[in-house]
Parts: C-alpha cells; structure tokens; sequence
C-alpha cells in the first residue's frame, strides 16, 4: 500500500536527532513493549502481516506516536483482529470473564534464557525453489511502476526506476503473498541505483542506493 | 489465525485512536496487563528479555566483530563471505542476523544503513536500534541526501567518495565494516573494539579515533 | 517538495465524513481565521509562497490539526518569516512594545463592501507571452519524472506517465518561480490521464483524470 | 518581503509547534489578537467577511447558476464558453472563480472535483468548502478510486458511465453542471435552484430529486 510508512525520500521531516542518549531504551515502557515483542507471540501472526498491520495505523498516530508504542498499538490491533483481546478488554482495561484466555502458565525465562532463544531465534527466510533466477548479476532492470493496495516492500522512490543487479541471495519468502497468509517464494535481488536515476538535482554527486527486491518487482530493461 | 482484512485492521485501528489512553506508557501497561491476564505472558519473561538487550545484547557485540575482523584477516575473509557463520562464531547470531550482510567501507567508499518501510535491524549484533533511525527524519533523508545526513551527523565527506546507501527492503540485514583507525596496530581485540562507535556500524559515524576508551 | 501535502493516491486515510452538517463555519473560530485571511493580507506573501509555507507545517501537524488550524499556522508562520509578528510576541500572545506595527488604522468594511471586494477579488493568473505552446490539443505527452524540493504542482502520482493534452489554457503564472518571489508565466495545459496509467488494478474502470499542468512539467512523447 | 527560504520557515513551524498553544479556537484568537493590535486588521472587518460568507456568498449562487443553465440554452452556451463571464451576468464572479471552467454530466459521464495538492475550491460561487473536500481521506481517494468514494457519499455509478475527476492544481477552478431532474418542465428557475445540492456541484452527488424543497 502506498501509505504513510513509505518514507523514502519524502520531504518535511526536519532534523535527526543526532545526540540523543545511547541506551538501549529511553523509558521503563518502550523496554517493556520489547519484552513483550520477544517473548508473546500468536500463532499466524507472520512478521509481513505484522508490518503490514503496523502499516495500516492511523497517518497522524503513525506519525506523532513513538516508535515503540506503535508496536503495542500494532499488537493490540493482531490481537484484536485474530480474537484474543476484544475492544470491551481495551476500555476496560482489564480481562473480561468468558473472553479468550490460556489455561497453562506461560513459560518463564531468565536472562541466560532469553539469550539463548534469541539465538534460537535467527530465523531464516530464504528456501529452494525450482525455477532459475530470470537476472544475473551486471544486468540492467527497470522496477515496476506500480505498487498494490497491499503489503509490499517495493518503495515508491525505486518505482518505474533503471537500476542495475548488484547480487543475487537466493529464493526468499516473498512478503507480498506472506502478508496475506500465503507461503512463496521468489528470487531476490540486490538492485543498485544511481542517486540521480532517482532524485532531481542529484546529478554528480556519486551517491549509490542499494535495495533487495524481489523477481516480480522487475522486468528486463 | 488472522483473516489477513486491511479493511478490518484498519478500523481496529481507529478505535483504538479513541479508547487507548493517550500516554506510552499506559498503553503498553494496558497491553502487558491484558497479556498477563490472558497467559500470553509471564512479566518475568519480559524482564529476562529486558535484561538480555540491556546488558548482553548491544553494540559491544558488533564491536567485537569488528575488532576481530580487523585483527584477523582469515575472519575478516569469512565476515565479508558468511556473515552469520562468521558472528555466530562468536556467538552472536540471533534475532534478524541470519541473512547479515557486511559492506565495508574504504578510503573511496562510505556505507549507510536505513529502513526506509519500517525500521530493520540487525538486533542480535547491534540490539536495539537509536531512535533516530526509527524516525521519519533519517528514514526519510537518508536515501535522498545521505550526504546531508552524514553532515548533521558530524561527518563530512569527500565529493570523491562513492556514498553507498543500504535500504533493507528485505530480511537482509547491513553491518557496516567501519575502517580501522590509523596507528592501532599495537592494540589488541579488546582494545580495538573499544574504538568501535555504534554509529559507525550504521555509517552515522566514518573517522574512529584511534586512542580512545570504551565508546559503547 | 515531496511533502505530506501531495496527498493523490496515498493510501491509508481512511473513511471520509460524507455526513457532516452543511455549514459553511462549524465553529466561530474557523469562521475567524476565513475572515482574517480575507481582510489581513501583507505585501509580497504571494498566494505560491503561502501555499508553500502550509506545506513545510510538520507532516504530523499538517495531519492531525484542522483544516482552518493549518490556515492560521500558515499565517502566523509567513508573518514571523517577513518579520511582522515575532516568536517572543506569539509566546506572550500579545503584541510586545517595540515591535511591527503600523500607524493608520485599518480599513473598516461592511458585509456589503466585504461581498463587493470578493468580487474585486476575482484575480487573474494568466498573461499573454511571446513564445507559442509547444503542445497541442490531442498530443501525448510524458510528464516529468522528477519534482524537486520547492514548491511545485507537479503532484507525485502523475509523474513520469502518459497523458493527452485535453485543452490549452493560456499562459499562466508559474508557482515552482512565483513561490520563490519570481513573477514568470508558462503555457498551461489541461492533461488527461486514463485511471489504469496511474493506479495499478484499475485497468476497464472507465476513470479518466484531468490535471491543469505547466509547460516544463511535460515533455513530448 | 519575505526571503523564501523554506528552511527558515520549516524551522518557524517547529517553534510554532511548541509555543503555539494546543486547541485551535486559542491559536486563532492569539493571531486575530496580534493581528488587530498591531493594525494590520479591523476585526470589524474579520465580521464582516464572516457574514458575507455566511449568508450571501455560498452553493446558494453556484445553484442559481446551474439553474438558469438548464432554463437557457444560451446562458448554458455562455456557462460552457466562458464562465467566468456567465456567472458575473449573476455578479457571482469573485475569490478564485476568474478561471472557472463547468463540467457537464451527461447520463455517460460524471465529473468530480479535487485538490490533492492542497484544497483549492471556487469560493466565490460555492462559498466555504465542506471539512471533507479538505481532508486528507477525500484528497488522497478520489484521484485513486473515485467510484469508491462516491460508493460512500452513496452514489452508485454504472460500470459503463466515464468518471471524470478533476484535479485542481493550477488557479482554474471547477463547477459541476448536474444533469436536470426528469419531470421538472414545470419548474422556474428559482424552483430548480432549490433542486440543486452542494455536493452536485462537487461531484459527490449525481441523481438529483425532481420534487423536493430547497437543499442549501
């Protein structure tokens, strides 16, 4: 979806934070909502539908709201839509008799076991699939023009763009499909542009821009 | 399982516009508490995991990478060739590393890693991203005008030196291979990592001092 | 600029209010930014300019604040610019010794006079120039692929696509100049774009889109 | 004069941001107030151009318009031709309508009305534009999927009707001629203006009812 999240050389953000502290996390509650990222997850919920849920947070929250807290919004939306918290629970603020629970305890962790399933945790994306790779490496393509009304990982600034096959990695879970509940597959690409191929007034400046997009996201120059 | 409805998470979405308190932080207690209740969640897993990206898993890993990869051209070879084998030696592989990639910079070359669609990390190696790489800002500059970025960073660059800007559209991730300071040569794996400045292994930093203490 | 104000096709924006009351104010304070911004005009705040200023409000501000709201920021913003109100007045609220103003009193008008001025208000834009449109009615034509960072109304959806020219308009003030305090006039063309160039998935839908768009936006096909 | 330099001004609006207070009846009373003491504005004035549009100029002149177009084939000849002209035969000519171009619906083609771009409208003859024609849901939908949008203003198009949207980004300004009821011969035109909605204007109503009372 062409959405507020697709950022990619969008202009009226303003400045960088450039001094802010270097901690891992600034408040007790965004440390808080990446326990809660690691440790509760829901069966079906991917990562791309889970992005793609994030994607679909209101403009002006996605925009206004810290980083963190649009994970939790993002998770209360999940877990809205697949059943387990109503919005009943949301106002209230608690949980409601007769309303989705588990009936064994959760697992506990310690730290050294936290650690560990992180490790567990390097999960890969990439698999086997029949077909050959369409490009190879030194190729020129041109990307499509087109985005879809949903969850891709084709920017908007790289769209109808010449760009030119830096390295192959293999058939990778294909976010688009993935999204939707849908395993494939597809060749990705990493694709190379030239800064000027995608920004106005860039011309000389020998700035290169890198993305990995997938097979269906090109066609032959 | 989710029917996979934009429409219908879309209005979740806006409900929660109205019925969520306004503040972070009640929010995400709203969140825990309702997990908690449910059994999704023991808090003391939350802790754990709190306590593994506070102190264990951070930046001070990627400095050790680096370091070794600076001392040990073997495990720079294996890095730059297999990136997750090759941290993993070390122990580090995890959350959004098994397709790491490094990209090294030179005096000609100057590599800078974004999430222009969301905010992609390589969280086992680096832990949690800065807020400013999760921010519209850089998102949204970094891909148009990683030179001005870099300025406002603090770092100037040559007009010569090639900018290398890595969006991670996939579930690749980028370490930057910052470049060895000069006059180090005396120092051991420790002491290198040392130098090693987490914004350097996002390419927000390019010069690393070579007589410094512990940056991370 | 590529701002948050290039709103055409951007996704996620949910459902529109189609039954809101019809009146022209619905509350006393945007029927006093209407009226100030009838009555309180300043020399060289051209309309390209001003149009610009409320692009460069934060995305988020721009998002989630009235309409009329963004009137009034736009106003206040182009008056600190020029120097007439200054950030230490508009913290205080109140207009600070020392500062801007002027002498005479304003003009005083009444509900007649105000209608008679909205018809002295019927400014043209266009100009007669010495060189001919290079376009005709009929012709395609590509637009340009690129905008660039100041004002432009070139929006992002109909870049780099094809178009008919459907009718010629004159020589019109050009806004990417006349914002920046430049007064020069170009040929302007109403282009139509069929709705499957643009969007993907619309392909038999029978949507036609009209766009009034300058000379130098457009090349030959 | 200003310096138009966008930097300067973004940077404002950052100030802005933070010392502005919060609820926009208070920003706007701060500008009326400064405005009014420093004598760049009489807020008799600001009354004046408030009642102005509030009782004379609004969809009421844009009706009368379209009215007579469907009472006189020449008047609709000259609408058509040059309408800046035709209306001020009305006095209607005025803020952002020297441009003014009509749209005619036939039974294959309905016309729709935007500005994507920022909220361009023709003042002079439609008065004050409804909060959703300047809202980011209608600008950014229309362009896209205009017969959704005008799914949920509840007008259903067939499949074999041309849609037309126009998108305001120059000063011309764009008026809607609504197709005539059936089985209104009988009517006068200050009848038919009474038949006339806003939103037919706009494009975000098409089949206009023969026998019903003044809708403005």
């Amino acid at each position: 979806m062409d959405g507020i999240h697709d950022l990619g050389g969008k202009q009226g953000y303003g400045p960088i934070e450039v001094d802010e502290a270097e901690v891992p996390f600034h408040h007790d509650w965004e440390a808080r909502e990446w326990g809660i990222s690691r440790s509760a997850r829901v069966p079906g919920i991917n990562i791309d539908w889970w992005r793609h849920c994030r994607e679909l947070i209101m403009p002006e929250d996605y925009l206004s709201r810290p980083y963190f807290d649009s994970w939790a919004q993002t998770d209360f939306a999940t877990y809205i839509n697949v059943g387990i918290i109503s919005m009943q629970e949301v106002v209230s603020g608690k949980a409601l008799p007769g309303q989705f629970n588990i009936n064994q305890p959760p697992p506990v962790l310690t730290p050294q076991q936290a650690i560990q399933e992180d490790h567990d945790n390097a999960t890969r994306f990439d698999s086997e699939i029949d077909t050959s790779p369409v490009f190879s490496i030194g190729q020129q393509v041109i990307t499509s023009r087109h985005g879809h009304d949903c969850h891709t990982r084709l920017p908007q600034y790289v769209r109808g763009r010449c760009g030119t096959v830096h390295d192959y990695n293999g058939a990778h879970i294909f976010p688009d499909l993935s999204s939707l509940g849908e395993e494939t597959y597809q060749h990705l690409y990493t694709i190379v542009f030239e800064g000027s191929e995608l920004w106005p007034g860039s011309e000389g400046r020998n700035d290169k821009i890198y993305l990995d997009l997938w097979e269906s996201y090109l066609v032959v120059k | 399982m989710p029917e996979f409805d934009s429409k219908k998470v879309a209005q979740i979405h806006q409900h929660l516009h109205s019925h969520l308190p306004s503040d972070s932080a009640l929010r995400v207690k709203a969140l825990e508490t309702l997990l908690v209740d449910k059994r999704l969640v023991d808090p003391r897993t939350i802790d754990a995991w709190v306590e593994a990206y506070s102190e264990e898993i951070g930046p001070k890993r990627g400095a050790r990478v680096i370091a070794r990869a600076w001392s040990d051209p073997d495990y720079k070879r294996r890095l730059m060739d297999n990136a997750p084998a090759a941290i993993d030696e070390l122990g580090y592989l995890g959350t959004a590393t098994a397709h790491l990639k490094v990209v090294e910079n030179t005096d000609k070359i100057h590599n800078l890693v974004v999430c222009t669609l969301c905010s992609c990390y390589p969280f086992s190696i680096l832990g949690i991203a800065p807020a400013w790489y999760k921010a519209a800002a850089y998102r949204s500059r970094v891909v148009r005008d990683p030179r001005g970025v870099l300025a406002e960073f603090g770092v100037s660059i040559e007009d010569e030196t090639e900018v290398r800007v890595w969006d991670s559209t996939a579930e690749l991730r980028y370490l930057v291979l910052p470049r060895r300071p000069p006059g180090t040569g005396h120092m051991n794996e420790e002491e290198l990592a040392g130098l090693v400045t987490r914004n350097s292994m996002i390419g927000t930093d390019r010069e690393l001092a070579g007589d410094a203490g512990s940056k991370i």
